[in-house]
């Protein structure tokens, strides 16, 4: 299997798909240029300035064209830029696609894809570094991934196109240059199944997105000193996985979420919420949570490093939960 | 007797007229048959009625196929008939009621027949001016020679989307009939003491979108306007606004009295109804009393059996209320 | 006291503001013609239409233009109308007026107040019954207070006029007109602290806003039946009064979270994980979550009763817990 | 020389030439000296500099008072530095230093400083046009006669906040100054290929906002139209808006080659360099050339300066990123 970095890995899906099926399309700022980080590298020499579609900056309306156009069939893939000016087209979002099958009582299926490059970024500072994909998963009606591979970046893609529900696509922007396998052809990868990165019978830690890497190396620490990980990537969190990590927490008895966002109301309280609800607080030995303070993200870089959930804290909490 | 109407009565048309008169009847049947049941506590929720206003959907829907499509407001059961949704769907939907056409998810504010072409109203103002400019591309991307016609009121051109979705269609050059119906009021303010500017058709000048104004209380004008540039518009000219300055016979609501209005406006704005109008001028072409009468009578007896029925029909399934969300997590969304 | 309604509380809390602080002004629509639900009925009679601005359906602006207002040192109250529409001005409020202060290093001071009602009320239906209030616990730079009481509503709408914090105030349109004592010179009621609104024994209940009332009946049923329910009204979800939450819980062993709100990642979730984190698995007994299915909200009042959380359902949940 | 340059110097107004030419110098080094250290790795993030547009901020600013107030956008060095703000904080910030005006928590995109009336860069396109009225209006009600301007690009007259924001003003007819710094591009996509109609002055005609074309490359120009616009701001006529075009000499990012320019347009844009097409035109009044190297020199050496300085100042203290949030709930923001 080549290897290719996660930016490519999503292009080759979205070339994929757009060969497939017609009715696949494109549209956002910059799109036919190739996109701000080249995801689109291609796509109008290939398909087109009809599908792939270079638009102004009018975010409310490259949201609500992409839920028009899926109304009358065909399937948009709605290009963010970056996560934060999502929130220029939340009515769009939230009160528009998110509900609209509903409202209609099922009449309408809004196939379409929203791609959202979230999170810390070279000094991007408190507008382009957000994380908020724990909202989304607190939205009724939408589907919510935030892959950290380049094989499920692209197989998650692959699947929401399929999809005739909206899918939020969180991209990492972190990881955008990082490299691994995609199959020539690639198969969608289901919603709501979490993947194991490692395992291990001392401790659950469960993360997503750009965390991922911080958390392999955590785990690889810990394992060295004797400590056996039990690492979920989650990779979906509406649907998510609960069974795999219920399973894993009852063999565990522990229970540590790491996410980069904030941990005030952030989608680890929902995983340990939830785990607590299922397993009872009797069955479960220890829970934490590490995340972002409730601070917007800084931009000079020993302010950015300083909210980090690094390989370090990860470390360092597993042990107080473990020998605690 | 306005040109229009006498242009179309010479020509022929007096079919046209007809239709119109047919179809504004039942609009104002089926809202004044809402309203009584919304007084008598049988349509739960908001109602926000178009009496006075029927002249624009009526007008600009006639010129529309059925494989077009529309976006409305939340003042859109017009909107709706007008498009050929199902009569006995909206009652049951206003109603709450199993057999509506949201199975009593939606109501009345967001009132959709895809099988009409009508993509749902809204509850929030502006809201379907994106989705309107979004179907006429991807209408375009898939081959038809369908176009939308995007109804909003006065005060959505107040709203971001309204700049953003001209432009844009303007841009790709999109069949979309914008039409701004301007009752000169949003809600309980005046449009002149929020709208600065000259208005609608001079905002969608400058974003590119060809204006044209009418009294959107004369169906014949509102018809022919809309069918005037209707053409253009089919014809891959591009986006049009049509500028309807109507009347909003009653207050925000259907339980909103409007008392700050002075009598002189509450009369003029009577003196502007647009079926009277119509009727009058029909009158005058000879069309006989009792075949205007009829027609009426024919609309209010069908808005009362729709009620009837709606009344009748049992309520949705409470179980219903956990589906129709998404397909995928659908199992453990409770 | 005089006896006032909720809405009424709200307005002679706004009114006295006004009086004391020449800064204070509303905008919002309709709201010189006293509001849509009259919590501005004679503000413009008594303080003029430049503080009591009507504006064009234009809910970004409003947003912005509040914050820019704070900004040079007078303190707005921005009206939403319904919380639903301030999905239309997210941008303004999550990306500037949250991150303002911050990102000048605390230069900007937002100190203003968004006044948004929510939750469900008469077949809304799911573009105007939303309740979100989680996100913004997620939302580093605001205050979230959600009162249940007429003196509540009213104490914290003045703390909120006089904090340079930005408030976000969720009002619960559903107990706009539930009565109750408000004093003649409304004092501030600090943001963080929880209100007990019945003591007991064997289980924590936690509530806020339009849910209240339906977990008060819930309680006097339980005491009925010998259960003692320790009933915390929140008030506010940022900042949140841990501290009494977990000593009750200390107390009771036993935590049950009501909301009117989807349950999946609700601010539930983050009372439920932050207690036992806090307390340690060991010291509580069952956890649950009482909330929403992951659905918009429906218009037939047969189906919007479908998802409410009643007191028979938070009885049951009670029950179960106490005796299971 | 043009008109307005003439007209200048026959004035007697060479001092205001002067004053123009040393801010558009100071703009001017001041953003080579930030290219500089961004390539060297010393800045960090995205830095997005006006080079080529300098004197749309000068020519705008310079008839500002100090208590009035600006808003900015991400492009916005231009716009801090000629309203007043301090060049060491702002150098500092840009590095993420200590010392910086945000204390290195915003950066170039969120660069401000409120003691100077600048009210902030913004990383959100068309983020500033809300706040700027907003200001305007918050500065009419304690009484001030102060008055906002309010700087974006051609890009930003595509977001709904333009609509909305210039419909506001005109309504309540606020003292704000809006001003359109058209370099023909937003990012990497031409404007042509993204705004349909006539462009930013007759959206703005059209919402009730008088506006104003100039050529934003001629300093003097700038300074006069600003300079005639801002006394009817400032005398109560409620906004204006100032079309400028100009030129973004390079690309998106001080990273960004913006490879797709054609030969032709690169070359076109350095031909119209607004500090070259003022100096020879200052050269052509007598201004000696000696003059003029001496204004460079120094504001060169300033900003060389205040670079040594970010460079030596120390990073903040990382216990920083938790405060500046918000004054309640803060002790349990960890
Ligand atoms: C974004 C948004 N803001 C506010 C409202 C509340 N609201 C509902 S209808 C209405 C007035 C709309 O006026 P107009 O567009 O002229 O339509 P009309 O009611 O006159 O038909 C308002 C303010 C809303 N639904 N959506
Ligand atoms: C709402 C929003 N959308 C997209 C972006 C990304 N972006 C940053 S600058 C820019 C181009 C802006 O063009 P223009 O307004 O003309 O300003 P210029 O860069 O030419 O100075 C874009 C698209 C953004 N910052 N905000
Ligand atoms: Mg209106
Ligand atoms: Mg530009």
């Amino acid at each position: 299997m080549p290897e290719v970095t996660l930016v490519e890995a999503t292009r080759l899906a979205l070339v994929q798909e757009m060969r497939r099926d017609p009715r696949v399309w494109a549209l956002g700022e910059d799109v036919a240029r190739g996109g701000l980080f080249g995801q689109y590298r291609g796509v109008l020499e290939e398909f087109g300035e009809a599908r792939a579609v270079s638009t102004p900056i009018s975010e409310s309306t490259i949201m609500g064209a992409g839920l028009g156009a899926a109304l009358v069939g065909t399937r948009p893939v709605i290009e963010m830029r970056i996560f934060d000016f999502t929130l220029c087209a939340m009515d769009e979002l939230a009160n528009q696609i998110a509900k609209i099958r509903y409202m209609t009582g099922g009449q309408a299926r809004p196939a379409l894809v929203v791609r959202m490059p979230h999170g810390m970024w070279r000094s991007s500072a408190a507008q382009h570094s957000q994380t908020l994909e724990a909202w989304f998963a607190h939205l009724p009606g939408v589907v919510v991934v935030a892959p950290a591979t380049p094989a499920d970046a692209a197989g998650l893609l692959v699947a929401a196109i399929r999809s005739d529900d909206p899918v939020l696509v969180f991209e990492p922007k972190d990881l955008w240059h990082s490299v691994g396998p995609v199959p020539d052809v690639i198969e969608p990868l289901p919603f709501g199944s979490a993947r194991r990165v490692r395992e291990g019978g001392d401790l659950t830690l469960v993360v997503w997105s750009a965390l991922v890497p911080a958390a392999e190396r955590a785990a690889a620490a810990l394992a060295e000193r004797g400590m056996g990980v039990d690492l979920l990537d989650l990779r979906s969190l509406w649907p998510w996985d609960e069974d795999a990590v219920c399973a894993s927490v009852a063999r565990t008895g522990r229970l540590l979420v790491a996410q980069e966002a904030v941990t005030t109301a952030g989608f680890g309280a929902e995983v340990a919420a939830r785990m607590v609800e299922r397993l009872g607080p009797g069955r479960v030995r220890a829970v934490r949570r590490l995340g972002f303070p409730r601070v917007p993200v800084p931009f000079a870089p020993p302010l950015e490093a300083a909210l980090r959930v690094t390989p370090e804290r990860i470390v360092e909490a597993a042990e107080a939960m473990v020998r605690g | 007797m306005t040109d229009e109407t006498a242009a179309m009565a010479e020509g022929g048309n007096s079919a046209r007229l007809l239709a119109l008169h047919r179809l504004m009847r039942r609009i104002r049947a089926f809202e004044e048959t809402a309203v009584a049941a919304h007084a008598a506590g049988e349509i739960p929720g908001p109602l926000h009625v178009s009496i006075g206003q029927e002249a624009v959907a009526a007008g600009v829907c006639l010129n529309l196929r059925r494989d077009d499509r529309i976006t409305s407001t939340h003042r859109g059961h017009g909107h709706a008939l007008a498009k050929g949704a199902g009569v006995a769907g909206m009652m049951a939907e206003l109603h709450g009621r199993a057999g509506g056409h949201c199975g009593g998810k939606g109501g009345s504010m967001h009132i959709a027949d895809f099988t009409a072409g009508m993509l749902g109203a809204n509850g929030v103002v502006a809201g379907g001016i994106p989705i309107a400019v979004g179907a006429a591309q991807g209408l375009r991307l898939l081959g038809s020679d369908a176009v939308v016609a995007c109804f909003f009121g006065d005060g959505a051109i107040n709203r971001g989307p309204f700049l953003e979705g001209l432009n844009w269609a303007a841009l790709f050059r999109l069949p979309v009939l914008f039409v701004c119906e301007d009752n000169g009021v949003a809600a309980f303010t005046r449009a002149e003491s929020t709208t600065a500017g000259p208005g609608a058709a001079a905002r969608a000048e400058a974003l590119g979108v060809p204006a044209e104004a009418v009294d959107g209380n004369d169906a014949a004008a509102v018809d022919a306007a809309a069918g005037r540039l209707l053409v253009a518009v089919r014809a891959g000219s591009g986006p049009r606004l049509l500028h309807a300055r109507t009347t909003r016979a009653s207050g925000h609501t259907s339980t909103d009295a409007a008392a700050w209005r002075t009598a002189e406006e509450v009369a003029a704005s009577r003196a502007r109804d647009p079926l009277s109008a119509l009727e009058a001028s029909m009158l005058r072409q000879g069309v006989a009393a009792e075949a205007l009468a009829a027609v009426r009578a024919e609309a209010e007896a069908e808005m009362g059996h729709a009620r009837e029925a709606a009344r009748a029909a049992p309520w949705p399934d409470p179980a219903s209320a956990w589906e129709d969300v998404q397909d995928s997590g659908a199992e453990i969304a409770a």
